[in-house]
């Protein structure tokens, strides 16, 4: 039992908090979000420097071959800093990769991502899909000694950054298949946004695009367990970084009501608020116990439905908690919470969508009843 | 106990239902059921016809262009525009300077503003809340000094609803800050936006919207003659204002027409090939607000009963209608957001407006917005705290 | 539009407020609920004289033809005095009776018990059947011109102070057919038991059961919806009931708010309690507003539908405002709430069964679904 | 980060399951489980096993009879025990009276109470609460006149666990009502609960069981010394105690228990001939409480890995574990409640006791009398409105 970062796990994440006090607060994250890019690339370069991008990456391609327990206080860092660039589909795509990657993918890819040098994204969800990982209605059709991908990706995070999209496609009846597509080969149309928690993502449009046999990641019709394993994976890591978000939006809010005054009291006086604030303050704790419980089962869960059973209890109480915790702090901050102008209001959007990301309460509620 | 309305007042709710059918614009009954910014123009067009109408003032005096219309039938009119989508009537000018003015202002100052209020030509702003003051009104500190004919006006407001759209603004200001009682030393002025030395800032919201403004104040002379009532008595009026109590506070009319458009969108969203209405996870939240809004529906009509019957407002109590009508509206906007999943993450195009990209589902990327924006009802118009409090103290005497 | 009594439903509600104040205060209860029948004979002919029980009969049989919103006051009453006599399954008998029966039926039955001389119970409910109507498991087999009638009901409210049952027995696969039964008949016994709210219910164990040709109650194999529209009846005063209840609880909380001084002060000076209390009025105005629909749809609902699904909306807020409002009643009086010396433990007790009788939430909130 | 125990510590907790299981009479473990009173008895059988295995009271001083284990091994000790579903160790002997005496007690005290508490010979219980203290335990009205060798006690105490169960009662009284602040002048005395003048009355609660009860002290002698530490330093020796922390607040063990009680009971019962966890709206509410479970034993032990490296006890937060922990158990209540449906309704037998009916079922009955036995969870000890108070205060500084 211990419950204390590693030195070298803590050490990582005091640069990464150095990092966003330094070069990456408030008011350099709004420059950052108003750019063309949505990201920035100084920060990425920051990033595969301090070693973050390398954490996913096995060591034998130039990485740390780190776990979620290791990159678990780095995403509570980003999420306390509200960090926009692209980190999480680079290390679900990481992951995939590493796991299940030819090694001619792995050498290509995962050395350039530990440096930098290179972005993924998952393109998976599709319009019909809302968070069922087994729905794809994607086609990969055999040709050539290849195939060619027809299909619509939604909502696929970090798409218009990517160098390579992983994109899921059924390959028969059973199941679907994965392949590396590059983003701008013929036939892939992304069409980019900014997302509610100012993010970047795109819709991916694939009319008969062609990769040839190279291209699968993974056994043919074997795409599920491993979009599977990536995304709790990554699920783990969003409650990671809800704990970071929810830290900030607590530490906001009872600053407010220390220093905000009505009626000639601060109103943090008010016994009504006072426990309002108890409760943000105890679900935030309980929150973060099942994000270590999340952390640590997607390292060394005894099976896969161990897994799943972990992960989606943690969601549960993360997407709770992620509610309760963003709807309260702008209640409690008044007016001002509802401005553009304070970080929790940012820190509002992000957890509003982490609440949703990879599965809501009610999908994991689902989940977690049917494994007993 | 009949809890239905007579053949009167279902006469008169065809009347204008019927009415409104003809006469909302498409554009803007397009523009509100997506949750579009609507533009001073907008909203200014939807005040003239109703101004053309004769509808516009239900409540005022009839010689002024009041309908006299009785509480359930202004009721019933309230609940008809927001179930039929129209603009909202912007409140500042029709619903809280003009009755002041009825009450408190001069004959001239009535001659001058109300028909122009009346007809839309000015557009009003609320000068109220100030940096530090929020719920605590009396704690104002912009500063008005005499100067001859004029005040000479020092300070700032916040969350100034509308003031870039804004002609005019009524303040509460200090013109004696050496008064014991704070209460005491405030005046209620009117400002053209016009004058020189007010500066409108937006504050942008947590969905990237412009509603609400700082305004500042740097030695603005505002004439005598726009003083309403006697200097030092503007506590008076502010107080006559909160008093004057608006029966459609519930906002049960739109609430069910989103309640109708949220039912509708979730049918034709999908989870394992099924509508989300069949989710029982998703339908027992819609479910509960459903019932929640026919309670308060009921609840409203209890009240309005009460009030025909005692001529008296229903006091305190109509701080339920405000706690329980925002608390179904954020929720509405809630289930609308979770009805399409991941879905909801998208908020803007990159390189175009939304209105220009037929490839990017507009509405979808406004759910997550329009929750976010939801947020605010229970902030403004006296937090839902402060409504509990006012309960606490006014109806269960704690 | 118009929310206040009739003057006839007014007198007859002060009358009963007038009796419970008088003969029925929470000293008078107590003795009652100790008593061995559990009930008082003589509130019994009171309610009688008064012609409560009159109130669900028809004129044609000595009754006044009341609908749910005439009885609507008086259950309100009945629920801030916690009224245990078995009223509630007299009315739902009347109702079956009164709809369904014979003439011979209604005569022998209706003017008796309107006179208070007959008493009523429904069995209906059975192990397994938890709030589906209709699930009956008990059967009626033909016999000499007859029925044998065997199986087990349970919790029969007011079964042992019941002269007859009506027993819904299986006729077919198709549905099942109520009967009328002595309760003293052979192969009837009664387990007699109270219950958590303090009234009386018995199991029902039928072991063959002879009734002859007379004891059927409407058209073989329509039971269910009589059988329907009866529980739904008895929903409506429920919800009645439980505003009566909610309103004793929150006047005795309101009244311990104001006197309880802790640290020199009202307890009702802390804003968390203050807020709660407030929550706690708003609830029961909601819930009121609720029962208003329930009693007025179950008298003039255009369709079985639109009844049902007023009742259950209804239904769902009664149970969540019983749950809230009886959980919070006894945290905040603290201590003296979990003693049975205080009235407010047993509006508990009462809030909590009505909470669940005739379906909890989770069932209303499943048939208001299906509803549409 | 490791949340697992370690391999000595897994030791530790096979060593107390195995032994628990071999020694827990089974009349014993189904009472418990079955929601039965505890008779006097019971409580000391149970008591009187552990004493024998010198696991009594784990925290004492080795030389009375402690066991030395550290922080997680208590911790462990104490959830195993709720687990297996043993009776409780009544703390007001073991666990109160007993630190306060190892702390403030003379020798003589020490020789003379110690062993019979350790060993069970008396039965203790805890006079703190008064009629109109409650959480304000300072208010204490219960009046104590020193005459030659005995205080002359009058008074009444409130809430008094078991006193119908006790031998001995520790008592906190005013010995000087002229003390400018109420903190002082109160004393911390120990009665023979069979000195003439006391009465115990018992308070019925609202699930019919009595397990509290009103104590009434009329001229009770009490020997001058009976009294702990000094007179009128009664309020340190309270104080003491109230920071004398208890790893178990949270009960997990025992809500682990009651867990899986709840899934097969509910497994068992069948709605639409399904069983009641394939219930979406039943099987949620159950899981959101196996969560926060999940949940609330990962905080404790981190709390207890926080401890272990500090040296010192969590503090405040130990709050949170009250808040969390019973409204776990009054979830699980109302669940196991909930799961039967219509048959929650049956509270007692008419003509015999329950246990002699055998065609009643005695469980099913108790399942609401349970329900509404846990709301005292939240009450008693500091009730959850008092330690969001603590935390509100200590922790966040508000």
């Amino acid at each position: 039992m211990d419950f204390e970062y590693s030195e070298e796990q803590q050490l990582l994440a005091d640069s990464v908090q150095r990092f966003i006090q330094k070069d990456y607060d408030f008011e350099a994250r709004k420059k950052i979000v108003a750019s063309d890019a949505g990201y920035s690339e100084d920060a990425w370069r920051t990033f595969a420097e301090m070693g973050l991008l390398g954490l996913p990456v096995p060591q034998d391609f130039g990485g740390f071959g780190g776990g979620a327990l290791d990159l678990m206080a780095v995403m509570e860092a980003f999420g306390d800093g509200l960090v926009v660039e692209p980190y999480l589909p680079t290390v679900l795509g990481a992951r995939i990769i590493a796991h299940a990657g030819a090694k001619a993918q792995q050498k290509a890819i995962l050395p350039a991502l530990a440096e930098g040098r290179m972005k993924l994204a998952l393109a998976h969800t599709e319009r019909n899909s809302r968070y069922d990982l087994a729905h794809v209605e994607t086609t990969a059709t055999p040709s050539e000694g290849g195939w060619l991908l027809s299909g619509e990706k939604r909502v696929v995070l970090g798409a218009p950054l990517a160098d390579k999209l992983i994109v899921s496609a059924a390959t028969s009846k059973r199941g679907f298949s994965l392949f590396l597509v590059d983003r701008t080969a013929p036939g892939v149309e992304v069409k980019a946004y900014r997302t509610f928690d100012e993010m970047r993502a795109g819709d991916v449009a694939l009319d008969n695009v062609r990769v040839d046999k190279k291209a699968l990641v993974g056994k043919k019709n074997a795409g599920l367990a491993l979009v599977e394993e990536a995304v709790d994976f990554a699920t783990a890591l969003i409650c990671a970084e809800a704990i970071g978000a929810m830290k900030s939006a607590n530490d906001a809010t009872l600053e407010y009501l220390k220093t905000r005054k009505q009626f000639g009291v601060p109103i943090g006086t008010f016994q009504a608020l006072q426990h309002r604030m108890v409760d943000m303050y105890i679900t935030a704790e309980q929150a973060r116990s099942m994000a270590c419980l999340a952390a640590s089962k997607a390292d060394s869960a005894s099976d896969a439905d161990d897994r799943r059973r972990a992960i989606s209890a943690a969601k549960i109480k993360i997407a709770d908690a992620c509610r309760q915790i963003s709807q309260e702090a702008i209640q409690l901050h008044g007016g001002m919470g509802m401005t553009e102008e304070l970080k929790v209001s940012h820190a509002f959007r992000r957890l509003t969508m982490i609440a949703q990301q990879f599965g809501d309460a009610d999908h994991h509620l689902e989940r977690f009843a049917a494994l007993g | 106990m009949d809890l239905s309305y007579s053949p009167e007042e279902l006469a008169f709710r065809d009347e204008v239902r019927g009415w409104l059918k003809d006469n909302l614009p498409d554009d803007l009954r397009r523009k509100v059921a997506e949750y579009e910014e609507l533009s001073r123009d907008d909203l200014l067009r939807w005040h003239r016809i109703l101004a053309k109408k004769g509808w516009v003032a239900p409540s005022w005096p009839k010689e002024w262009g009041g309908t006299g219309w009785n509480v359930v039938q202004r009721y019933i009119f309230e609940e008809e525009c927001g179930y039929a989508g129209t603009p909202p009537l912007i409140p500042f000018g029709l619903s809280m300077c003009a009755p002041v003015l009825i009450k408190f202002g001069t004959e001239a100052q009535k001659k001058r503003f109300l028909p122009r209020i009346y007809n839309g030509e000015d557009f009003w702003c609320q000068g109220y809340s100030e940096p530090g003051s929020g719920s605590d009104l009396a704690s104002l500190k912009t500063k008005a000094v005499r100067q001859g004919d004029h005040y000479v006006v020092n300070g700032q407001k916040i969350w100034t609803t509308l003031a870039h759209y804004a002609d005019w603004i009524f303040c509460l200001v200090r013109t004696d800050s050496e008064s014991a009682k704070r209460q005491e030393g405030i005046s209620f002025l009117l400002f053209d936006m016009k004058t020189p030395g007010i500066t409108v800032r937006p504050l942008i919201l947590l969905d990237g919207g412009h509603e609400v403004n700082e305004v500042f104040f740097d030695d603005v002379k505002v004439p005598v003659e726009n003083l309403v009532f006697e200097e030092g008595k503007g506590w008076t009026v502010a107080k006559y204002l909160l008093g004057h109590e608006r029966m459609g506070t519930g906002r049960i009319g739109a609430s069910k027409r989103e309640l109708t458009k949220l039912k509708e969108f979730a049918a034709a969203q999908k989870k394992d090939g099924k509508s989300m209405l069949e989710d029982a996870r998703f339908r027992d939240k819609l479910s509960r607000v459903e019932v929640e809004l026919m309670a308060l529906e009921i609840t409203n009509l209890r009240f309005l009963d009460q009030m025909r019957r005692s001529g008296n407002p229903p006091g305190a109590d109509v701080s339920m209608l405000k706690i329980k009508g925002t608390e179904i509206q954020q929720t509405l906007s809630e289930l609308m957001m979770q009805a399409v999943g991941p879905l909801a993450q998208p908020f803007r195009p990159v390189d175009a407006p939304v209105a220009a990209r037929d490839d990017f589902d507009a509405f979808v990327a406004s759910l997550a917005p329009r929750y976010g924006n939801m947020r605010k009802t229970t902030i403004y118009a006296g937090s839902n705290e402060i409504q509990r409090n006012i309960i606490s103290k006014m109806t269960l005497g704690l």
